[in-house]
């Protein structure tokens, strides 16, 4: 069993910097913590839950997917290969990693991505499980747990009361990385400690099978009244992963970019001709709770919400999937004792 | 897709010297969107418009750019040569590689590189440029003519001739401006009234004339063709439709000691007044700072004598707006005031005055009745120093241009000097004697060599009164290269020409440019002299600049023939550069209503089919809208743009001028 | 010290900067043209765009020259009062006094900006101007498109 | 009768008498305060308001769902009282369409429409307190060298994902087609590159010249923690200096950019 110091993550860090990972790990910067590359010097806080996910590294906000140059009257295309460095994913939680599962399966669905793909292979995720959990947290109530290790190429879990981690390598990747680590890992035993308890917030299956009849419903109108119509919830997701392209030039060049989008947006489904046919916030919230519980599902049996509850931390407005899944279990549980199906 | 041709001017040498015409032809030739590029020697010549007009058509050009000197000078040129080819106007670009490149650089590669620079921002515009309708706006075909001197007057009359209406505006209570305080005028000396008078009172009592005295323009709106003008007239206190001018007032007015304006301070005048026997309209005003009635309270013998009951002292100012298609600006001039000369007495020396004084003088409705008499003791002067280039001519403590006239008023001083007081002695101080014009310089010779003027090549450096009354004159005589001191009994300065100081505030309003002098600017030095930048405005006499009397006239009349050829047509074809309301867009925050110099934009109701209301949003008038794009900058939706500046094409001008290699590094690529 | 360092590596670079120069079309215009006409000579570092008055040019126009490869944007118009379309300078200094300071607290060196009034008579005036500016922002240094707040390194 | 519950009777009266359709109010999410549009008046006791009441509610003004629901109340502390103002004077706001909960310092004012909203301001909140600790870190900014600040910045708006929340949560942000969505031309770079988060930040503080009442909610709504409020305050202090400008207390304001005055700073022209 390889094991480390909990204090000594940042060691980790350096042993794997020092062997040509890019480290990305928890940091604070200022008033948050971060996903960010460690840089040495830099403390790594396992505390609490990171405000990006590990999306952020594999299917950046932005990127340059083509390119043409304008040689006199003709465009040249030039040839774009995605930037992949080796990287590794440092005590991202274990929703985190569950979330590179369902990015995984829609970027390779049709077609696949070659940009992802890249950056996915020279990725090594290793979560680091949960004993803690805070109000916002609801990984259980859509089929996750604290200690799941779905998703991730080792897991490190918090032993001895806190003192130290075990550091579980689950696939090549995971065992490459423990090689790569060398001294800071040391062989050694030591039982885990009992992960974070994460009450159940609502029957998932009740909520799906109401998702599935209730497009019209009038409570759409106020589970969304508070929405402001951002995409800061979609942005912060693990698993959100809509995007845009966008070609911008200057007098030489033409660059396409691939650009995060979100649906909370009001343009997101804009035509060009003015309509709109998503033209409210109400249809717009409604749409981001069933592509997640309704739709992905449907399509590739995977959940599209982690219950990571970042969305539900950061809205300025309150808003949260799971209290709209709440409601929905509430009502349907209150339908299902009243006898009405 | 665009097809855009490219015409490069040699202009002659001034282009070609240090632009390499032929490398930028080339280089133009290989920009995106180019099907046509050519290199020109006069490519506003004849044949160079006509290479433009057969390029345009033979290879179906969508947009022209012509690199050659400012668009101030040929744009129209080339847009009516890119008209008779068919194509929009509006579709062909300038591109200044003269005046911001050949004659500011001498390097000839930077010179060439920039040429190319700008040849590629006007390509880039031009082909975003969209073929604009010019707009047509109705004219009112009523002039105002600002000022009522002798040039206001020319172009009053000339264009109530025409059959046009006219208001003639007048700040001082009669017309005639200066040229009725003339004794007798150059190169004829005759008579400045006996021709002046008739006209005066012609522009009166013409039908077609409406006369404001005592009026001064407030505020000035619209544009041209459609100006609303705003004129305060003034309290007069005299009624005038009871007055008949009969005198009774102005005889029993007990405040007798106010210097005449008209006179130029050599008499006295009473509060209620006239500013001359022949003044126009021929009734008194009250003088509001003098009556004692209107500063005491107390007084009013003129009411009481008044035997038509034509006194009224509750009279107060008026404003009355005028509407308007053309306006001529005739402000005049004033004499520079000497008195920041400390070396001359700094104004302080009675006997040194000013031309008009001397006119007032020498005039036979003058003061004295036409005898030449000095104002501090009456006597009659025995030695006359005129001083020219008083203020003219010097950067430091004057003004740095010529006065134009001075040599010529000098000399005719100086002749009715000698004609008015016989053995009397005449010098005259100058620095070069300017006398071009038909019959000018023999009129300077007449007064050398007929009348005795003694000239002296020089500038006087001292003027001042010895104790036993004498008026020293001290200088130096250039030619004989000796100091020169004259014993005078009177010093005549020729005071430079300057504008008015209140001119500028009218240009404001006008939003007409002026120079560095305070004179209005013309549109073109040469071919548009007539014209102000802002259309509809036109330029007469002394306030664009020091000018005599035929000049005045004749400019009068140009600015009368401008304005009848502008309401020739009851409608007017406008610059169709406008701005645009994008209402899909628009959040009607109001920004841009309040932004509108010309109040330009306003709300427009956006109604469903049943007419109720369902958005407010901006919209522009585009009668009103004069092209400044101040809405565009205001609007933070980007909803509103401006037609032949669009964003758009701002954009991909300033994409132009990037560096030839992309800044954009990806994060994403290798 | 650090300064002298960075003009002497700029010159042995051969570093032109590139300035853009938004003007108006009645003053400043015009008073490159007298320049031209009295035959100035001035730094060829400038590239001047028309735009009817100052008041049409938006501050954000700024920003895209920068991205747009500028190493320095010059804003110039009719002097306050003498407006062709009377207050669109007027609009302009208040907007622009706003902006230079934002974009100052945001970290974009003075140098990269100017703004002046040139009226169409001081064809001498905007030939100094360019000199100095031209000169101001040889010393500053290329500025870098992707990064406007960033000097390029 | 404590503040909270004036609030709340007033918000029910409002309801019941058909004065307000809706009222914007706060409620308690899970220790925090989070917006809550109530349309019943048995909700009433859901609302709540403290100093931890960061949002600003007259940003829901702009959303359809809520325009349809004319006439609402708005629960308001000064700076949201002051954004209800400037939204009027800049014809966002119908006559008769807002009636203000106007909560002051430890005080509540009661239902007011905005004419009585803009008086009480002028009579009892047109002298805002500084936000000291605010003007300490603007200070620590402006007096960085010109390279440090450049670095800061630079550090800062790395972390600018363009979510967009700043906006959605700022009142005056109301435009339905902002700026950053412009495309023909692009006025803004979609890319996250420094070019496009650095025109976005720089383009949204200078939209809110003259218009922003430094309430915080932007600041406040960016889950990547970028310190808006320095440049707001940048802005801000720029605006009351120059041209003693404070926006909101006035329904007849004239915007600041866009209007002018003959002897405006000068000074850095050449």
């Amino acid at each position: 069993m390889k094991l480390l110091r909990a204090d000594r993550l940042a060691e980790l860090a350096a042993a794997l910097a020092a062997r040509g990972y890019r480290v990305i790990a928890p940091i604070r910067q200022g008033r948050i913590v971060r996903l960010a590359e460690w840089r040495p010097g830099a403390a790594i806080e396992t505390a609490g839950i990171s405000a990006n996910s590990v999306k952020d590294f594999l299917f950046p906000r932005s990127e340059i997917i083509d390119r043409y140059s304008l040689n006199g009257g003709d465009f040249v295309q030039k040839e774009v290969t995605p930037e992949a460095i080796k990287t590794v994913a440092l005590a991202v939680r274990p929703c985190d990693a569950g979330s590179v599962s369902v990015l995984d399966t829609v970027f390779n669905w049709d077609s696949n991505d070659a940009f992802y793909n890249a950056r996915r292979e020279a990725c090594t995720v290793v979560s680091l499980a949960c004993v803690r959990a805070d109000e916002h947290c609801f990984c259980t109530s859509v089929g996750g747990s604290p200690g799941s290790s779905e998703g991730a190429d080792a897991v490190l879990r918090a032993a001895g009361g806190g003192e130290q981690l075990i550091f579980e390598p689950l696939t090549p990747k995971g065992r490459a990385l423990a090689e790569a680590a060398g001294g800071a890992l040391a062989e050694g035993e030591a039982a885990a400690d009992p992960v974070a308890e994460i009450p159940l917030r609502f029957d998932i299956k009740a909520v799906r099978d109401w998702l599935a009849g209730n497009f019209e419903s009038p409570l759409w109108q106020e589970f969304a009244s508070a929405c402001l119509g951002c995409g800061a919830c979609a942005y912060a997701c693990p698993s959100c992963h809509c995007f845009d392209m966008q070609d911008e030039s200057n007098r030489k060049e033409s660059v396409r970019y691939r650009n995060w989008d979100s649906c909370g947006l009001a343009l997101f489904t804009l035509h060009t001709s003015g309509h709109n046919p998503r033209s409210t916030q109400t249809a717009r919230w409604r749409q981001r709770v069933m592509h997640k519980l309704s739709y992905i599902p449907q399509r590739f049996n995977l959940t599209a919400c982690m219950g990571c509850g970042r969305c539900s931390r950061l809205c300025p407005n309150g808003l949260a999937i799971s209290e709209t899944c709440e409601k929905i279990a509430r009502l349907c549980k209150a339908n299902h004792e009243g006898g009405t199906p | 897709m665009a097809r855009v041709g490219v015409f490069i001017c040699h202009c002659g040498e001034n282009i070609a010297r240090t632009v390499d015409v032929a490398a930028a032809a080339a280089a133009a030739a290989k920009m995106p969107g180019v099907v046509y590029s050519a290199d020109y020697k006069y490519m506003c010549s004849d044949p160079g418009q006509q290479l433009v007009r057969k390029a345009i058509a033979d290879h179906k050009l969508t947009g022209a750019v012509v690199a050659a000197c400012s668009p101030r000078m040929h744009e129209n040129t080339f847009r009516r040569a890119a008209a008779a080819a068919g194509m929009n106007p509006y579709l062909l670009e300038m591109a200044n590689v003269r005046e911001h490149c050949s004659w500011v650089h001498s390097d000839r590669a930077a010179a060439t590189a920039k040429a190319i620079d700008l040849i590629r921002v006007m390509v880039e515009k031009v082909k975003r440029n969209r073929g604009l309708r010019t707009i047509t706006v109705p004219v009112e075909p009523t002039a105002v003519v600002i000022g009522g001197g002798i040039a206001g007057i020319q172009a009053a009359l000339d264009i109530a001739a025409g059959g046009k209406a006219v208001v003639l505006i007048e700040k001082s209570p009669s017309l005639g401006g200066h040229m009725a305080r003339l004794s007798e005028t150059f190169p004829t000396l005759d008579c400045s009234q006996c021709i002046l008078t008739p006209r005066m009172v012609e522009a009166a009592n013409h039908p077609n004339i409406t006369l404001m005295t005592s009026s001064e323009v407030e505020s000035v709106g619209g544009f041209v063709g459609n100006f609303e003008v705003t004129v305060r007239r003034k309290a007069r206190y005299v009624d005038p439709a009871k007055c008949t001018g009969c005198g009774e007032c102005w005889s029993k007015c007990p405040v007798k000691n106010i210097p005449s304006e008209f006179d130029a301070g050599l008499s006295r005048r009473t509060a209620i007044y006239r500013a001359s026997p022949q003044a126009v309209p021929n009734q008194p005003v009250i003088d509001a700072r003098h009556c004692l009635m209107l500063t005491k309270g107390r007084c009013g013998v003129c009411a009481k004598v008044c035997p038509r009951g034509a006194i009224n002292f509750k009279d107060a100012d008026e404003l009355v707006k005028v509407k308007a298609g053309a306006i001529v600006l005739a402000t005049g001039f004033e004499l520079w005031d000497h008195s920041a000369y400390g070396e001359y007495g700094g104004g302080r020396i009675a006997d040194v005055i000013d031309g008009f004084a001397f006119e007032r003088l020498a005039s036979a409705s003058g003061p004295t009745a036409g005898e030449i008499r000095r104002p501090s003791d009456g006597a009659e002067p025995k030695t006359v120093v005129f001083v020219q280039c008083c203020g003219s001519r010097d950067e430091k403590a004057g003004v740095a241009y010529c006065s134009k006239i001075c040599c010529m008023y000098t000399a005719k001083h100086a002749m009715l000097y000698a004609h008015k007081v016989h053995g009397g002695r005449a010098v005259v101080f100058y620095m070069d004697v300017r006398s071009a014009g038909k019959g000018y310089d023999e009129f300077v010779r007449r007064a050398i060599e007929k009348d005795g003027a003694e000239y002296i090549r020089g500038r006087v450096s001292k003027i001042y009164r010895r104790a036993d009354g004498k008026i020293m004159v001290r200088g130096s005589d250039t030619l004989a290269g000796t100091p020169v001191a004259v014993e005078a009994d009177m010093v005549v300065l020729a005071d430079a020409v300057t504008p008015r100081p209140d001119a500028r505030t009218l240009a404001r309003m006008l939003g007409v440019a002026y120079d560095a002098d305070g004179f209005f600017s013309e549109a073109h030095p040469k071919l548009r002299p007539v014209e102000t930048a802002v259309a509809g405005v036109y330029l007469a006499g002394a306030c664009q600049g020091p000018k005599d009397i035929p000049e005045s006239v004749a400019q009068a009349s140009a600015a009368a023939a401008k304005t009848l050829g502008l309401f020739a047509r009851p409608k007017l074809e406008r610059e169709p550069i406008v701005a645009r309301v994008n209402r899909i867009t628009c959040a009607h925050c109001r920004a841009c209503i309040n932004a509108c110099p010309y109040k330009a934009i306003e709300d427009f109701n956006i109604l469903d089919r049943s007419g109720k209301v369902i958005r407010v949003v901006a919209n522009v008038n585009e009668g009103l809208c004069q092209g400044c794009g101040t809405c565009v900058s205001v609007c933070r939706s980007k909803s509103v743009d401006l037609d032949g500046f669009t964003d758009e094409q701002v954009f991909l001008q300033i994409a132009a001028l990037g560096p030839e290699e992309s800044g954009v590094k990806s994060r994403g690529s290798s | 010290m650090e300064k002298t360092e960075t003009i002497a590596e700029n010159a042995r670079a051969g570093f032109e900067p590139r300035i853009v120069a938004f003007v108006c079309n009645w003053c400043t215009y015009a008073g490159a043209d007298l320049a031209g006409t009295s035959r100035l000579q001035y730094a060829p570092n400038v590239r001047i765009l028309k735009l009817p008055c100052t008041g049409r040019i938006d501050p954000l126009l700024v920003l895209k020259a920068f991205e747009g490869g500028a190493d320095a944007v010059l804003v110039s118009g009719c002097h306050p009062g003498d407006c062709h379309y009377t207050s669109g300078n007027y609009h302009a200094r208040r907007r622009w006094s706003v902006f230079g300071k934002l974009l100052a607290f945001a970290g974009i060196d003075g140098r990269r900006l100017y703004f002046s009034w040139v009226s169409a008579a001081e064809g001498q005036k905007f030939a100094d101007l360019i000199n100095s500016i031209t000169k101001e922002v040889r010393s500053a240094g290329p500025f870098d498109p992707v990064n406007p707040a960033r000097r390029r390194t | 009768m404590s503040i909270v519950d004036a609030i709340r009777a007033d918000a029910a009266g409002l309801l019941q008498t058909g004065r307000a359709k809706l009222v914007l109010g706060y409620r308690n999410r899970q220790g925090r305060r989070a917006p809550i549009l109530l349309a019943d008046a048995a909700g009433a006791d859901q609302l709540v308001y403290d100093a931890e009441c960061r949002q600003n509610l007259a940003a829901y003004l702009r959303k359809p769902e809520v325009r349809q629901q004319f006439p609402v109340a708005v629960v308001a502390g000064p700076p949201v009282m002051r954004s209800l103002v400037m939204l009027s004077a800049e014809s966002q706001i119908p006559a008769g369409a807002v009636t203000v909960l106007a909560v002051g310092e430890n005080e509540y004012h009661g239902a007011l429409d905005l004419a009585a909203t803009a008086q009480l301001l002028r009579e009892k909140y047109a002298d805002p307190a500084p936000d000291e600790e605010l003007l300490r870190r603007v200070r620590e900014v402006a007096a960085m060298s010109e390279e440090e600040r450049a670095a800061f910045w630079t550090e800062q708006f790395s972390k600018c994902t363009r979510c967009h929340a700043c906006r959605s949560a700022c009142p005056g942000c109301y435009c339905q087609w902002c700026i950053s969505k412009r495309n023909v031309p692009q006025w803004i770079s979609t890319a996250d590159l420094s070019h496009g988060t650095f025109a976005w930040n720089i383009t949204r503080a200078f939209h809110h010249a003259g218009r922003c009442t430094l309430c915080g909610a932007c600041e406040a709504a960016c889950p990547q923690g970028l310190p808006l409020m320095l440049l707001n305050a940048c802005v801000a202090e720029c605006v009351e200096k120059e041209f003693g400008h404070r926006t909101g207390y006035d329904l007849e304001e004239k915007p600041l950019i866009g209007s002018w005055r003959p002897e405006d700073d000068d000074g850095f022209v050449r």
